[in-house]
């Protein structure tokens, strides 16, 4: 049995053994997800050491069958995944239990009874989404996404929730509808829709109709700057869990597939990649302005991650030519860095509220925050949020403007742009992390030091994880300077 | 010749599908919507698949066809389990009691 | 003289699909969407897309019709929108920009780019069925079907985790009803298991056979025999997961056996895909009742 | 022209005639279930007689059979539809309101 398949069907059993045996479900959740992170660290060993792998399903080759590509990109991603996803289930665990209490609320019930089912499929998407090497397929790993996604959004039972679960389903139909126009123009055009042949879309003014159908889609679906409005409500009104699944590994999946798309070639034309690089640019500054006007916590947080795409979406628009410029690893490393950063910011604020009842941030203080490993964990994903050294998203950045530096006179607007974006990504984080050393107001006697729980044990170990892979970056820098398929 | 009839077809179903969804916000027209843009890229696919009279089409956009439909099918249907909570009408829309 | 009937079909088919989107009334609108979707089957068969039509017919306006219709009886009144002129003006804009550049770009194609069809011919020999359509599903790119069922089946999740609402109780449907019932039920079963061998070689298939399975499972479940409700539903949940279940581990014991994934031994093409198929039909059947009865109770009871 | 061709085209241009009238019987008509009497003609006779004369024209068993078996089910659904769309629009319009509050919840 090949890594690809099993990290794709693995995951899958689990959820269809979780959905039948209700009463499991957490158990069936560990081994879905502790499986597929061990087959993720086998693919990105095997990657490693042998190469990428070339898979056509069925024993088709390419233009008829499917090809599963697992190369050095492929591999890091899926070991981004597989390590949220541990961090995540174990957290879910803490905050559902581990199986039916005869006592407790039939709300808790049915969103444990819900949530694990809908997160490892959730999980067999991203992994099928990240080696699939054919357009139509990515539509389809889309769809299962957006399904699973959506659910994990409603999962919560309140009106809002599922307001914004409907307009997130709304927006994700549309935008995959719009990758499938996308598709038949592209299959109408060239008659062909592997990765492959996207390069020979630029030729034709139908492929070139094509590819900005492609790109209208994925960039509704990553909740690009103009498109994003469906985005802020879905991740502050979904479970905390919930939302860190959603903010660090589903928004990953278009933005993966734009940088997919330009590394075989897809959009060469200039001023659809600028065009692109200064949506990113505009979304950076939209959201950052966005969270600092935020008053609730988690809305805080959301905006981010629309300031945070904005950074990626500039990082892949300007990665060049992979051959020459090594600019697109750069993309890569801040999109794993802001998986992990993100996850933990998203699980520190979930113990926040539920410790303080609320999640304003004006009357967050030390009484409120007792114990801090939240404020903690939330603190170190604020470090790597805006990229000081040690930390992966400073590893990112660094790659990202010496690519730049190297690309000549017009890259030094975009450089000015990516310090604009980190001055102002401290700017409102520091507005909460001031709130966490504010002494309570009435001068209340600080409250005893209460040791940390476990429910805060996966917020700081992902937190830690996004602090040391920037000094242990060289696990994925070997995985990302292998060939690419 | 009628495959150029139905490419004007699809373009015009995606063209209206796209005006009714952007104006309107009644759940259940916004899904009709897309329901009709779906109709409209797969008939855009089946005319772009069509070969003459004579020779026998593509079979393979055919297949993205039927996929897309049954696909189709189970986001409306999900969709249609969101709206119906959201939009039920005073009654029973929030008892949990009788789970 | 065909191409007076294309234009008069292409003219029915836009002005239905005006109806249904513009239509203040709710049952009319999906109304007009059934019509709609027969007759873009009918434009389909013109095309030559037989499989793809009945699917359309079967799916995408029979269930679907039934399933807005089901969903838009407990909903309030629609209330009219008020949309301000220069946000009707920009919508017209987008939408006319989006479908003016979608019908140029399909006008100024070149002609046809052949890339798929030879390799169908050469390969379809060795794909074990002669239809075409159903080589690509169930072979070429069994990868596709098997991760479409796998959207059906996360449809099912997001369904079972909502909150539970309360179900709406089935009006008694009079003395007609259960004489009609005796001859659809075997009847639809016994065309869902003649479309799905008939997949083999001519217009049908799993997909199309679990459609009218579907249709015949409602007819009971509108006459109370079938429940979905308490534990009757753990048998119809079984058999809409085993479908996919019966694909995986197809695919996986044709890895173990051939080396890679879903690529069936050789010579056993045909009762690889027939026995994936009939699984996937009952699986569809099943599911496609579950969506429409909406689980009511909100998920599986054990 | 065979007299078996002509006896199928007449069949033809028979339930043409009939569909045409139930589609203007479906728009003229005021009342419901007046619409009713005229769709279910359509569904009976209208495509029987399509049915016939395509199976004459045909002559294949292979048509017929399909053809024979759609006429009969068009008109068993259809006949069973017209009654039970009259039975609940007749249980509207006398407004049995014990009725009327089971069937809506």
């Amino acid at each position: 049995m090949s890594e690809p398949s099993l990290l794709v069907l693995w995951p899958f059993l689990a959820a269809v053994m979780a959905a039948v045996n209700v009463r499991g479900a957490t158990v069936w959740g560990g081994i879905g997800t502790l499986g597929t992170a061990v087959f993720a660290v086998s693919l990105a060993v095997s990657v490693h050491a042998t190469g990428p792998e070339l898979i056509f399903i069925g024993g088709w080759v390419t233009p008829l069958g499917i090809a599963l590509r697992a190369d050095g990109l492929a591999a890091v991603m899926v070991c981004m995944t597989a390590a949220v996803g541990v961090a995540v289930s174990v957290q879910a665990a803490a905050t559902w239990g581990l199986a039916t209490t005869a006592d407790e609320p039939a709300e808790r019930a049915r969103q444990r009874r819900g949530f694990w089912p809908l997160w490892l499929c959730t999980l067999s998407a991203l992994n099928a989404l990240y080696l699939s090497g054919d357009l139509f397929n990515l539509y389809v790993t889309f769809e299962i996404l957006g399904l699973a996604a959506v659910g994990l959004t409603a999962l919560r039972g309140t009106d809002e929730a599922l307001r914004a679960a409907f307009d997130y389903l709304v927006a994700g139909l549309a935008g995959s509808l719009l990758l499938l126009l996308g598709i038949a123009l592209a299959y109408a055009a060239i008659g062909r829709v592997d990765l492959g042949s996207v390069a020979l879309l630029n030729d034709t003014g139908a492929g070139r109709v094509a590819i900005g159908m492609v790109l209208a889609g994925i960039a509704l679906k990553a909740a690009l700057f103009p498109l994003h409005f469906w985005m802020p409500a879905a991740h502050s009104n979904a479970v905390p869990v919930s939302s860190a699944i959603l903010s660090a590994l589903v928004v990953k999946g278009a933005l993966y597939l734009v940088l997919r798309l330009i590394l075989d070639g897809g959009f060469d034309t200039g001023p659809l990649r600028w065009g692109f690089a200064a949506l990113g640019a505009a979304g950076m500054f939209w959201g950052s302005l966005s969270a600092l006007r935020a008053t609730q916590l988690k809305l805080l947080v959301a905006h981010s991650t629309v300031a945070q795409i904005g950074l990626i979406t500039l990082a892949i628009s300007v990665s060049g030519d992979p051959l020459t410029s090594l600019a697109w690893q750069a993309a890569a490393l801040l999109m794993v860095s802001h998986a992990l950063a993100k996850s933990a910011m998203f699980l520190a604020v979930g113990r926040i509220k539920e410790k303080a009842g609320h999640d304003t941030i004006a009357e967050l203080n030390q009484a409120t925050l007792n114990p801090g490993a939240a404020g903690f964990a939330f603190a170190i994903a604020a470090i790597s949020l805006i990229g000081l050294p040690p930390t992966a998203g400073f590893l990112g950045k660094w790659t990202l403007i010496t690519g730049l530096i190297g690309q000549g006179q017009g890259a030094w607007i975009f450089v000015a742009v990516v310090l604009m974006g980190s001055a102002l990504s401290i700017a409102y984080l520091w507005r909460v992390i001031s709130c966490f050393m504010k002494a309570p107001p009435d001068g209340a006697t600080a409250a005893p030091r209460v040791p940390w729980q476990a429910g805060d044990m996966a917020a700081v170990a992902l937190a830690l994880a996004a602090l040391l892979l920037g000094v242990f970056a060289a696990a994925p820098l070997a995985l990302l300077n292998g060939p690419l398929l | 010749m009628p495959d150029l009839i139905y490419h004007g077809v699809g373009a015009g179903l995606v063209g209206m599908a796209l005006y009714r969804a952007a104006t309107c916000a009644d759940l259940l027209t916004r899904i009709l919507a897309l329901n009709v843009l779906a109709v409209g890229i797969a008939a855009v696919l089946v005319a772009a698949a069509y070969r003459g009279s004579d020779v026998p089409p593509d079979a393979v956009p055919h297949a993205f066809v039927l996929t897309g439909i049954v696909v189709l099918v189970a986001v409306t249907a999900a969709l249609l389990a969101l709206a119906e909570r959201l939009e039920r009408d005073g009654d029973a829309g929030r008892d949990n009691a009788d789970e | 003289m065909m191409t007076v009937f294309d234009v008069m079909l292409a003219a029915t088919i836009l002005w239905t699909a005006w109806t249904a989107l513009t239509a203040p009334d709710r049952t009319a609108a999906i109304a007009a969407f059934l019509v709609f979707g027969l007759f873009v089957g009918l434009s389909w068969v013109r095309l030559g897309a037989p499989d793809v039509a009945m699917a359309e017919a079967a799916i995408g306006s029979g269930l679907t019709g039934a399933l807005l219709l089901r969903a838009s009886r407990g909903m309030t009144p629609p209330a009219p929108t008020r949309v301000t002129a220069p946000h009707r003006a920009a919508a017209v804009i987008t939408a006319a920009g989006v479908a003016g550049v979608l019908a140029w770009a399909v006008l100024v194609l070149p002609e046809a780019a052949v890339v798929y069809d030879p390799l169908v011919d050469a390969n379809i020999g060795d794909s074990g069925v002669s239809n075409p359509v159903t080589a690509v599903l169930l072979n070429f790119r069994a990868w596709d079907t098997l991760l479409e069922l796998v959207v059906l089946l996360a449809a099912l999740l997001l369904v079972a985790a909502l909150r539970p609402i309360r179900a709406a109780r089935m009006a008694d449907l009079g003395p007609l009803y259960p004489p009609f019932l005796r001859i659809m039920a075997p009847l639809s079963i016994f065309l869902s298991a003649h479309l799905l061998w008939l997949g083999t070689s001519d217009p049908g298939g799993a997909f199309q056979a679990g459609a009218v399975l579907c249709g015949g499972l409602l007819a009971l479940f509108f006459g109370g025999t079938l429940k979905t409700d308490g534990p009757d539903v753990m048998p119809l949940w079984a058999l809409a997961v085993m479908g996919v279940v019966v694909f995986v581990g197809a695919g996986l014991l044709a890895e173990a056996l051939t080396g890679t994934l879903l690529e069936y031994p050789d010579g056993a093409d045909k009762a690889w895909i027939l026995t994936i198929e009939s699984a996937l039909t009952l699986s569809i059947g099943a599911t496609l009742l579950l969506l429409f009865s909406g689980l009511r109770q909100g998920g599986a009871r054990p | 022209m065979t007299l078996l061709e002509l006896f199928g085209y007449a069949c033809l241009c028979g339930g043409a005639a009939f569909l045409l009238l139930a589609a203007l019987g479906l728009w003229r008509f005021s009342d419901l279930y007046a619409r009713l009497h005229a769709l279910t003609k359509a569904d009976t006779a209208g495509v029987a007689l399509v049915a016939l004369g395509a199976g004459c024209l045909d002559g294949r068993l292979v048509a017929i059979i399909p053809l024979g078996l759609t006429a009969i089910l068009v008109a068993v659904s259809g006949a069973t539809t017209g009654h039970l769309i009259a039975s609940a629009a007749l249980g509207e319009d006398e407004g049995e309101d014990e009725n009327e509050e089971a069937a809506q919840p």
